[in-house]
């Protein structure tokens, strides 16, 4: 019972990538790709933003009169990974509009399908 | 009123806001309140935005009073909606009509505008010029509105130049 | 009570993934992953990590959403069917789930404080914040001062990908007078957007000035200031924001962003300390730090800010400039 | 006693305040349409919302705080009905029939 509340979050969390993950292997289409992708990151993010939660605690916010705070350091590597995951991001949609204005299509099948024939 | 004066306006307000978030009274941090202050205004100023429109500090006492009546009507239409999805037959009747607004700036029609939706039940779908295209979801709502008492009252608070 | 908050998040979380990949429409897909960041968001409020909730806010919930749906206008809507089953990546997605959650077995509980990740730098930075750095909000200490190497590196990330953007939709564009589609005529929306843009620019510099008491920092506030410029653009149309910041300006204020963070590294070489050492800026060591957290934060919203909008501009011009090109 | 009162109160605006959010939920699912559905929405987005702000404003006492929920209050009144009202327009131009009752009353 222990082991089921003590790693329940992990578990829900290892679904939600493995979500996003199929997303990114099984869709064809660039967009859900790239959302998928969105999916995965954001469900790291969770992960790691639950290993820094100590139980009790509060946010890092130093005040008199409180002695226990959750990890700032996951907090800080995350906040980052954020604004790096739009840059990621950004750059893959935008390679997604120059796919689509040289195929004319954004499946991955039919990108295949007109590479073949050249 | 000139340009500078409603400038002077938005500084005051946005400054006032500053102090209400900050909670940070330093010399400091007055000092930094200030400069994003100039600067936003500035801002504003090179965007056009500074006019009549843009000052939401300028109210009349009378507007308090509208608030007053609006949060008695939203509380009423509410309970009436709850009702109605509640109960098992879902008792609505969903019409689509237009009203005219009395308003003479765009400001007092985005006022009544925005009240109607904001009230449940009923919602400005189109606004062209004064003629207003309402989906209300019960016949009663509609002849509710279509009585202008709620026109009547955001004409009466608002400023004309 | 926080593990029920939790356990009914993390459940939402699921029914929206699930419901994503069920989904066929892309827009609705879009919109859905903006629902999964905001929930995200909310968790990580919980979880007592408010800086990250609302970077996570502004920024998964806000800026990407814009871009999947510029991305969505310029290409396609509906999504094809595959053409294979999906029985190969089920059993791939199976079998890699079954191996994390097995390793997830030798993980120390959730919540535990005698957990390895809490006893090795972490009780530093908790226990020395406040003397040596002088800020309350430990996570802008940390981001600012003790890992302010990493932070540059993210700065640089992000600067490549504006440019990187910049380079694939359009460099060369010309100025475009699009207004969105019919937005012209809704007095509502634009007399809203006119009240709202000073208010939304003054709450980005307050989030930025006030990183050091509690949650914000050039991160955030750099990404709600490009939502004001955002919100202006699509009320006016981009020819008018373009006109308030040309792209030329853009573009230099991501350099200026990027140059004022590494020159308070460099300064504080040439006053005699190590790269981005702060206590040497000034004649107190507690000021100096306090002065170099302020204006690489400074750096870091100027550079985040210019970038988004470089995005934003670079997607949304591409749809104007469409019709000629083909 | 006075902190009690307070609690008790604050406790009654927020239980309200989910409860009113539930029934918009229920509204949403319950009725026909898209533009019907707008108006399950605005109960969310009035008495919902706002009974929560309000059960924690008594939470907040007399301090900043309470301040800035009055000001998120006094914002969520400008952008939700705007919110409701751009979403109207865009279904009216992409041209979305609204199912309107024609039984005569």
């Amino acid at each position: 019972m222990s082991e089921l509340l003590g790693h329940f979050n992990y578990w829900i969390v290892i679904i939600l990538m493995m979500t996003g993950f199929y997303i990114v292997i099984a869709r064809p289409n660039l967009i859900k790709k790239i959302i998928g992708l969105f999916i995965f990151q954001t469900s790291v993010f969770i992960l790691f933003i639950s290993m820094a939660k100590i139980e009790g605690g509060t946010a890092p916010i130093i005040e008199e009169g409180i002695s226990v705070y959750s990890n700032p350091l996951p907090h800080v590597l995350i906040l980052t990974a954020i604004v790096v995951s739009l840059a990621t991001t950004a750059l893959g949609l935008a390679l997604v509009v120059r796919i689509r204005e040289a195929y004319g299509t954004i499946n991955e099948d039919d990108i295949h399908v007109q590479d073949e024939e050249d | 009123m000139s340009k500078l004066q409603h400038a002077i306006n938005l500084g005051l307000f946005l400054f006032a806001l500053w102090v209400l978030l900050s909670g940070h009274y330093t010399p400091l941090m007055l000092l930094f309140g200030v400069l994003s202050t100039l600067f936003v205004v500035f801002l504003a100023t090179r965007a056009d935005l500074i006019d009549r429109e843009t000052q939401p500090i300028l109210i009349k006492l009378s507007v308090l009073f509208y608030w007053v009546w609006l949060g008695r009507e939203i509380i009423k239409s509410n309970i009436d909606v709850t009702r109605r999805i509640l109960s098992p037959g879902l008792p609505i009747s969903p019409t689509v009509f237009t009203v005219r607004a009395g308003q003479k700036t765009e400001l007092g029609r985005v006022t009544y505008a925005n009240s109607i939706t904001l009230v449940p039940g009923t919602v400005t779908m189109d606004v062209d010029k004064d003629v207003f295209t309402v989906h209300a979801l019960t016949r009663e709502a509609a002849a509710d509105l279509k009585r202008g008492e709620m026109n009547r009252r955001v004409c009466n608070v608002e400023i004309v130049f | 009570m926080e593990h029920l908050v939790d356990i009914v998040l993390l459940g939402l979380l699921m029914i929206t993934g699930f419901a994503i990949v069920r989904m066929r429409s892309l827009l609705a897909a879009a919109m859905l992953t903006s629902i999964y960041s905001l929930l995200s968001a909310s968790l990580f409020v919980v979880l007592d990590a408010v800086d990250v909730a609302l970077t996570e806010a502004a920024i998964g919930a806000g800026i990407s959403t814009i871009l999947l749906l510029a991305t969505v206008a310029l290409t396609t809507d509906e999504e094809k069917a595959p053409r294979h089953t999906p029985l190969l990546p089920l059993v791939v997605v199976i079998a890699t789930g079954a191996a994390l959650i097995y390793g997830t077995l030798d993980m120390p509980h959730y919540g535990d404080p005698a957990a390895p990740i809490h006893q090795y730098v972490a009780p530093t930075y908790l226990h020395d914040t406040p003397g040596v750095i002088g800020v309350p909000n430990v996570v802008t200490s940390v981001l600012a001062s003790y890992r302010g190497y990493d932070t540059l590196g993210e700065v640089t990330v992000i600067f490549t990908a504006g440019v990187g953007v910049m380079v694939l939709l359009g460099y060369r564009l010309r100025r475009c007078n699009i207004t969105g589609p019919g937005i012209r005529n809704l007095i509502v929306l634009r007399v809203i957007a006119k009240l709202f843009f000073p208010l939304i620019l003054l709450f980005a510099l307050y989030v930025l000035l006030h990183g050091d008491y509690g949650p914000g920092g050039g991160f955030q506030a750099g990404v709600v200031f490009a939502t004001g410029f955002i919100l202006y653009a699509l009320a006016f149309g981009l020819g008018n924001a373009q006109r308030l910041i040309p792209r030329k300006l853009l573009r230099i204020m991501v350099a200026v962003g990027m140059l004022i963070y590494a020159a308070v590294g460099i300064e504080s070489m040439l006053l005699g300390g190590k790269f981005l050492e702060y206590r040497v800026l000034a004649d107190d060591p507690v000021t100096g730090q306090r002065l170099g957290i302020m204006l690489i934060e400074l750096g870091v919203g100027i550079a985040v800010a210019s970038v988004v909008l470089i995005i934003y501009y670079a997607f949304v011009s591409r749809h104007c400039q469409a019709p000629e090109d083909m | 006693m006075m902190d009690t009162v307070l609690d008790v109160l604050s406790w009654i605006f927020l239980l309200g305040g989910a409860i009113f959010l539930l029934v918009g939920a229920i509204g949403a699912l319950r009725f026909p349409d898209f533009y019907t559905r707008l108006h399950a929405v605005s109960v969310c987005d009035t008495m919902g919302a706002g009974l929560v702000l309000v059960g924690l404003m008594l939470q907040g006492g007399l301090s900043l705080v309470t301040v800035k929920l009055l000001l998120m209050f006094y914002f969520m009144m400008f952008t939700g009905p705007t919110a409701v009202h751009a979403l109207a327009e865009a279904a009216m131009q992409s041209k979305l029939k609204p199912v309107v009752d024609e039984r005569e009353p």
